[in-house]
């Protein structure tokens, strides 16, 4: 069993991979498998789930808008929490004040939530971006349940 | 996302399963287009979500984006079955408020 | 990104991560979520399966057996075939030829059919191993059914 | 995976959800083992993997550890409910002609 110090990571996993379309779902089944490992609730997976949809598309629609590029994700299990790392080497963001913005967005076509819904369903999320350099996001997220509630999926009924 | 189609005199039912985003988003909006550009008549839109398991902010994109065009021609159009799991962004977003929720596929055709 | 010229990549994800046997389920279930771009049938996704289980949980057990080191998965569309590379650089195996056969482990609890699995559920499979740095293996598996019949998840029913 | 354990008699039936593979396999290793350490008496082993959606090498061996276990009590062992997409395996190892297959936990019970 890992010892927990100050923030050390317990496990990680990382993935890296090309910003098309169609790896937007890879990346969240392959983060809620991950997730698994903590005792979240089913709602709180998709909760993760939709803020790793958000934080991918978003490097494959704004940080590479017209070519393919290398997204990497990395997922720590830090003191029994998830810690989210979704980074892109692409265009960034010149203006995170207005990008923060609910219902903004440099496309007229969608909606403007993305960073919202992170914001929403993760407990902290964090924004940087350098402008022809790319854009990181970092988001955390807890178990709001407690652990002795969830691990039905180490733990035996043994009944005899 | 795998999409079926139905017209049921002026009402366009599309029945979606799978996920809704930013890979399916397209193809969600293309076909649903296509149809409303072969029936003129089309005056409401019903989405069946029953069998919808994820939806982010790509796909209540392309919904909103049926929405504005139905209403262009005097349209409406319900959301039918909702299902929890995706309940949430749907609230979060507002998008409840613009396009109401039914019971039924039944109850949405019957509305006004 | 390594290029590869004549089997082009069309598509491909890396996953990096602990030698953990948490991991190996995280591992299985990205894999099957990137092999659904291809038209495997439901049958071919669980051998993916299990083949990528077989492949990381040796690197995990034998690879690395008394400390914790980095495997590599990395899966590849080339010309609508899925390629899985599977890397630990840990112990390597010293007698490839015994490895290969049949019922034979090192581990006297186990049952020696890690490789005959992988060789069964893939088209192809390859092992490199050098003593000391570490070990490769290479799979490849085809979609048998044409891709018609099974693209349900990006085709519409247009019923009208 | 999520294990229940049933006395019967001098049978123990294990009922397993969930996926059999290398992080899963030690525990259930471990449960039964702590059963039949427990128990002397017991003689029959029944795995009825109805809800098992996953199993490789890893928990094949652990079955095929138990099956040396009971073996060596002069025990019997039945595998029941092994659906379409774990057969599979069975079938390749060979286990499926060492430890029988049942339709029913009540068909290996009262067999010998
Ligand atoms: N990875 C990124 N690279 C470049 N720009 C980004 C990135 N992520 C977000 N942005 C910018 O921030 C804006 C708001 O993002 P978001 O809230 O996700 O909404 P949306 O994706 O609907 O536009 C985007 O329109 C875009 O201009
Ligand atoms: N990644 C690896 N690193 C070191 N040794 C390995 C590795 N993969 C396989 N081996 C060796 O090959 C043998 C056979 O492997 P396998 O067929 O998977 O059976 P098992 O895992 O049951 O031992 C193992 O017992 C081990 O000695």
């Amino acid at each position: 069993m890992p010892e927990q110090s100050a923030t050390r990571s317990d496990n990680f996993v990382q993935l890296t991979f090309l910003s098309k379309p169609e790896n937007v779902a890879f990346a969240r089944v392959a983060i809620a498998a991950f997730a698994a490992q903590l005792p979240f609730t089913l709602e709180e997976i998709d909760e993760i789930k939709v803020a790793t949809s958000e934080a991918v598309s978003n490097c494959v629609i704004h940080g590479y808008p017209d070519s393919l590029g290398i997204v990497t994700l990395r997922a720590d299990l830090v003191d029994g929490s998830l810690r989210l790392e979704v980074k892109d080497e692409g265009v960034g963001i010149a203006d995170l004040a207005a990008a923060k913005e609910a219902t903004f967005s440099t496309d007229p076509e969608r909606m403007g939530l993305g960073l919202v819904f992170m914001e929403s369903f993760m407990d902290e999320m964090h924004i940087e971006s350098a402008p022809g350099r790319g854009t990181t996001v970092v988001m955390t997220k807890r178990p709001t349940s407690s652990a002795q509630e969830n691990v039905n999926d180490r733990q035996s009924d043994h009944e005899l | 996302m795998k999409l079926q189609l139905e017209k049921i005199g002026r009402t366009l039912v599309a029945r979606i399963s799978g996920e809704l985003d930013l890979e399916s988003a397209p193809l969600f909006r293309e076909k649903i287009d296509e149809a409303l550009l072969e029936y003129e008549m089309i005056n409401r839109l019903v989405l069946n979500l029953a069998e919808v398991d994820f939806v982010d902010s790509s796909g209540l994109g392309v919904i909103l984006g049926r929405y504005k065009k139905i209403r262009s021609r005097m349209g409406s159009m319900f959301l039918v079955n909702v299902n929890p799991s995706v309940a949430k962004v749907f609230e979060l977003s507002g998008l409840f408020k613009i396009i109401p929720a039914k019971d039924s596929e039944q109850e949405a055709i019957q509305s006004s």
